[in-house]
């Protein structure tokens, strides 16, 4: 299919969407893996929520 | 005034003029400021002409903002600030007359500096006159917004630029109609009236919404 | 069960596992047609040729970035009028996420610019109050991360977030005023090509997508931020364990 | 003795600070001409009681209440707060500090409370420091600002005093004179709250005596851990 | 490095990119400062891309003399600073180390934030490569020179508006040559090469005279 | 014993702050293996002498002199101060602060001082906060941010130790912790200069008590007891 001599401007504002979407979703995904490493790391410590239904940790 | 907004404000004013000279740093900063353009922008007077209200407007609004760190983080520092949440008075009644204080000591020299300044921008003395007016009448504007800035930050100790940062936004509004009053006394074509009313009304406005927001702010913040 | 309900941070928590699967089916799909509608389906303009195309996610964008103020704004209710645990931390999240959808708006705006206008970018009072709005998520984003305490800073943000709401039609408006004082309508004016529904259905889709995908990510940064608040909260128990005198207290009056 | 004008009662307080639960449900009441002595290791929270009761921290729970009070003031508007801050400004003389602070602070009279309120003069006469009036704070010393201090407690009456580790910083003499002016403000139907690690020689005392307990039956439930 | 200068040169990192993000704030300050000139010029394109290097050197100017008054005052809060000056290292490498971190920290990211806003100042590609070099070669004497400042407000509680008072005159030399380094690039008559020298040269002597005179007042200041 | 390796001499030092004379013509001198022990009155002095002896107060005159110590060195480089403020941040990790410290202090070997280097991980646990260790620094309490402050001392071996008031914010455990390690440092031929208003229970020491002359004096005058 053919966008005619504006071609470059359409690629790259729907490209450079992606790429932030792409971001947005890296975001979060890293920032939960640190999160859970983090409470890993404070379990092998021995440290949790001191809750009877323990249901923090694997919320996923 | 009642006997004990009378104390604050005195009070206030009083350690503004004693405390190391902050309405000097502030035009001197404003001072600063505005000779350092022409630097930059080079000496086309024509150009600075044009631009002249816009560069006042500009100076003040930094040395205002950035003036504006120490008006709720002294008082904090020594435990006032505790004193005053508990004193039983309105504390948006407090803030104002903080604002108020801090205005005269800080703001006020700004506008008076302003014709001095206009001189080296090659400024006419008309639109001088209006300049000083808008300033007049928008610093008082600017200084309430940015005691919003002020309480938010007080808690930290890096205020400066981050109360810059949160109140340009809020400020920008003033400053359009700052610099729209001062230039439609250089071009007559643009009634000055209508834009100098906004920018009295944005003031009045300015003088509710802010201390509302920054007593918010104190007493949420307060520890 | 009521939304009070969900006050409880660990049943929101369950909720979003539930809902999260289907939320993000839902936005797959709506994205996969709507890019299919926006680039096969939908006409050209007679007017701006493909460039077109670029409105079906810069409008969605623009659209997202002020949606996401308002979200952030009824939060801040939440925090200082009802002091619900979970509103700031839905405003904290927010925050990056309206940056990002303002971003978007910035950028394919400014792409889309380029042809129709010749210039990436004018001081034109819609734009101009796109930016503003940028540097005001930013600067939200810095307050909190610059203020330790969560609570403190979910106060404080509260308080600008409110603020910065009332201001924000001000913007608008006030720099439409500003616009017409120095530069006569030269400016393109884009008051909407006519919505054809060959147009509009493409561009409803992509809107629904971009709303599903806020809701998605958002769901998943309030969860990212809940654990942070935890870890938080184990450390310093953590720090405070071998610390007879830091754990919590009982308190027993005597004469 | 007459039945108690003011009493001051404290229902379920639960405060978190930094996100951390200092202590919970913690419950006293206090009647006028008593002063309540909160002891207790360093970092259990006496400090945070006293800044509570000062309206200063935010309750998460619990409530603060004065029966006795005037009715449109909040607790905290009946109280003087003596912490370790001086709030003392060092470019205004000392009677000048002095002055502020009697204007500005809000005085409360509860029946029953029969405090008399000192000129600035008067007061830091009391205190011993009548001979600095005239100076910048800024010349005193450690000691003489934290009377300087103490003085704004004399110039507004206010029946419930706020003292956290009220004796720090002043020698011996002064300790004394303190602990005159506290027991002064017991008989006068005031009342104290004050945490402090020494033994202070007060008239009228309740002890609450903070103490952790076993750290996991903390764990907060509705906050955001 | 050898090991202490490196570890110094981490720390310093470290702590610039965790504690609220000081990077972000100078951008975002540089960012509303250029936002903010056209509101007040106006949004003339063609007057905006004229005076536009100069309102980019202006921004990061600013930017970089209010972000510093934290370079040395927050070492000195907690005491680290007492503990420097007894290391036995010498204190002019440490000012260095210190305003390469900073620098690294807050003026790059100006440095790489510039071109994003020259588009916003209508500035051509040309042009924003001028801009962006001459700061990246400029910023640093910036730093260098507010040292000096920085190191003498550290003892005074209001650093901010003072330090950039007392550094803008120092300042200026850098502005003219960068400025007009980044002119040369648009009006081609103009050489390029001798202001972008002599902008280096600058920033060379600035990376001696700022940690001499630093470590000096940092040394009488100490308490 | 044998002679001592070590020997700071302080030769007449006159110290003035903020305009004023703190104290004149203060002499002394200590060898390895001892502490002296600064006493006196809040404001005396203590803190000015032991910030001039890190170097970090100019004198108004006198000198200090180190015999014994590495010859391109200035006495202050021979020198840990541990004073009010922990030069803690609460940014970094435990570790990645006493790491800095470790890496940035230069080591100070002197002929007969054998105190021995820790590494980070051991300074913390002998301090007891190993189980903080890779947590950021603010999560710490007033008490253990003073301990990881201390553990400065451990990692970087420095023949003179100058401590200001060091129990303070200590609960009794770790400040008998705390004395133990410095009877360590001086058997193992450091000497320790410390301002206290407490007992220390130090193995080998001498006492400085500074007290003030007449009034219009204003000098305070001091003795070697
Ligand atoms: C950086 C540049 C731009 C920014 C920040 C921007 C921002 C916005 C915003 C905030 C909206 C939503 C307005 C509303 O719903 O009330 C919008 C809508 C729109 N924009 Fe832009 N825009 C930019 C450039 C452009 C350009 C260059 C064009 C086309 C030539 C364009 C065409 C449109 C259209 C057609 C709409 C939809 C209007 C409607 O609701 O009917 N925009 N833009
Ligand atoms: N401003 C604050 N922000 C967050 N947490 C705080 C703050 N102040 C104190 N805390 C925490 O609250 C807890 C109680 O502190 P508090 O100052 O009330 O103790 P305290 O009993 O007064 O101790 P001390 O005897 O040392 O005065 C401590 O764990 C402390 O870490
Ligand atoms: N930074 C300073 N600037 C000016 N004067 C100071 C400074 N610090 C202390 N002084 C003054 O020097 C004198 C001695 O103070 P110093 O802190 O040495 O006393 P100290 O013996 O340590 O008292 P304390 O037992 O309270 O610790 C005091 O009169 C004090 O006012
Ligand atoms: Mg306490
Ligand atoms: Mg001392």
């Amino acid at each position: 299919m053919d966008f005619g001599s504006h071609a470059g401007f359409i690629f790259a504002s729907y490209g450079l969407c992606l790429l932030t979407i792409l971001a947005l979703i890296a975001w979060v995904r890293f920032d939960k893996a640190h999160q859970d490493r983090s409470l890993r790391e404070l379990a092998e410590q021995g440290i949790t929520r001191a809750r009877p239904e323990n249901e923090s940790k694997n919320a996923r | 005034m009642t006997g004990w907004a009378m104390a604050l404000f005195q009070r206030d004013l009083r350690l503004s003029i004693r405390v190391g000279g902050s309405a000097l740093v502030g035009v001197l900063f404003f001072l600063a400021v505005v000779t350092v353009i022409p630097f930059g922008v080079g000496p086309d007077l024509n150009l600075l002409a044009r631009i002249g209200p816009a560069i006042l407007w500009i100076g003040a609004l930094l040395a205002t903002l950035l003036g504006l760190d120490r008006l709720f983080q002294a008082d904090r520092d020594d435990g006032t600030l505790d004193l005053m949440l508990m004193a039983g008075r309105p504390m948006e009644l407090v803030v104002l007359i903080k604002c108020l204080a801090h205005w005269i000591a800080t703001g006020l020299p700004l506008v008076i500096a302003a014709p001095l300044l206009a001189i080296f921008l090659n400024i006419d003395p008309i639109a001088m006159g209006a300049v000083t007016l808008t300033l007049l009448v928008g610093t008082p504007a600017l200084t309430l917004i940015g005691a919003i800035g002020a309480s938010l930050t007080v808690s930290l100790r890096r205020g400066g630029l981050l109360l810059a940062v949160l109140v340009i936004p809020l400020a920008i509004p003033v400053l359009i109609f700052g610099v729209s009053a001062a230039d439609a006394a250089i071009h007559d074509p643009v009634p000055f009236l209508t834009p100098f009313l906004i920018l009295c009304a944005l003031s009045l406005i300015a003088a509710v919404i802010g201390p509302v927001a920054s007593a918010a702010a104190l007493r949420f913040t307060a520890d | 069960m009521a939304f009070w309900d969900y006050a409880n941070p660990t049943r929101f928590l369950k909720l979003v596992q539930v809902l999260l699967p289907w939320l993000v089916g839902l936005c797959v799909i709506f994205f996969a047609a709507g890019l299919y509608m926006s680039f096969f389906m939908a006409p050209e303009d007679y007017q701006q040729g493909n460039t077109v195309r670029i409105m079906y996610i810069h409008v969605p964008a623009a659209w997202l970035s002020m949606m996401c103020y308002s979200v952030m704004a009824l939060s801040s209710i939440g925090t200082l009028v009802w002091k619900h645990p979970l509103a700031d931390v839905s405003a904290k999240s927010a925050a990056p996420i309206g940056a990002a959808f303002t971003f978007m708006a910035l950028v394919t705006g400014s792409l889309w610019g380029k042809p129709m206008w010749g210039t990436y970018w004018v001081w034109d009072a819609r734009l101009t109050s796109v930016l503003v709005l940028l540097i005001m998520y930013l600067g939200l984003m810095t307050l909190w991360r610059t203020m330790e305490d969560p609570i403190k800073a979910g106060k404080a943000a509260a308080v600008l977030t409110l603020v910065g709401a009332l201001n924000l039609p001000v913007i608008k408006f006030s720099v439409d005023w500003w616009n017409t004082l120095h530069q006569p309508a030269s400016v393109v004016r884009m008051d909407g090509p006519t919505i054809h529904p060959d147009i509009l259905w493409p561009l409803m889709v992509m809107a629904t997508a971009f709303t599903l995908f806020f809701f998605v990510i958002h769901l998943m940064a309030m969860r990212n931020e809940i654990m942070r608040r935890r870890v938080r909260a184990l450390r310093l128990r953590a720090a405070a364990s071998s610390h007879p005198g830091t754990a919590a207290a009982t308190a027993q009056p005597a004469e | 003795m007459r039945s108690p004008a003011l009493n001051l009662i404290a229902e379920n307080l639960t405060i978190d600070r930094g996100g951390r639960r200092v202590f919970q449900d913690l419950s006293f009441s206090l009647e006028s001409g008593t002063a309540l002595v909160v002891t207790g290791a360093n970092g259990i929270g006496k400090s945070s009681l006293l800044r509570t009761l000062a309206g200063l921290v935010a309750l998460a729970k619990g409530k603060i209440l004065l029966e006795g009070g005037e009715d449109d003031k909040l607790p905290q508007e009946h109280a003087h707060y003596f912490g370790h801050q001086d709030a003392v400004k060092p470019a205004l003389s000392v009677l000048e500090n002095l002055k502020f602070w009697q204007s500005f602070a809000a005085p409360a009279q509860t029946a029953g409370f029969t405090g008399i309120q000192m000129t600035p003069a008067e007061a830091v006469e009391t205190l011993g420091i009548g001979h600095t009036a005239q100076l910048p704070a800024a010349y005193l010393s450690a000691g003489q600002k934290r009377r300087l201090s103490l003085s704004r407690l004399l110039v507004t009456p206010r029946p419930i005093w706020l003292m956290d580790e009220p004796t720090s910083a002043l020698d011996k003499a002064s300790e004394q004179q303190l602990l005159d002016l506290m027991n002064g403000h017991l008989t006068a139907g005031g009342m104290i709250v004050t945490a402090t690690h020494t033994e202070l020689a007060l008239t009228n005392t309740k002890i609450l005596h903070l103490q952790a307990v076993a750290p996991d039956a903390s764990a907060p439930e509705e906050m955001l851990i």
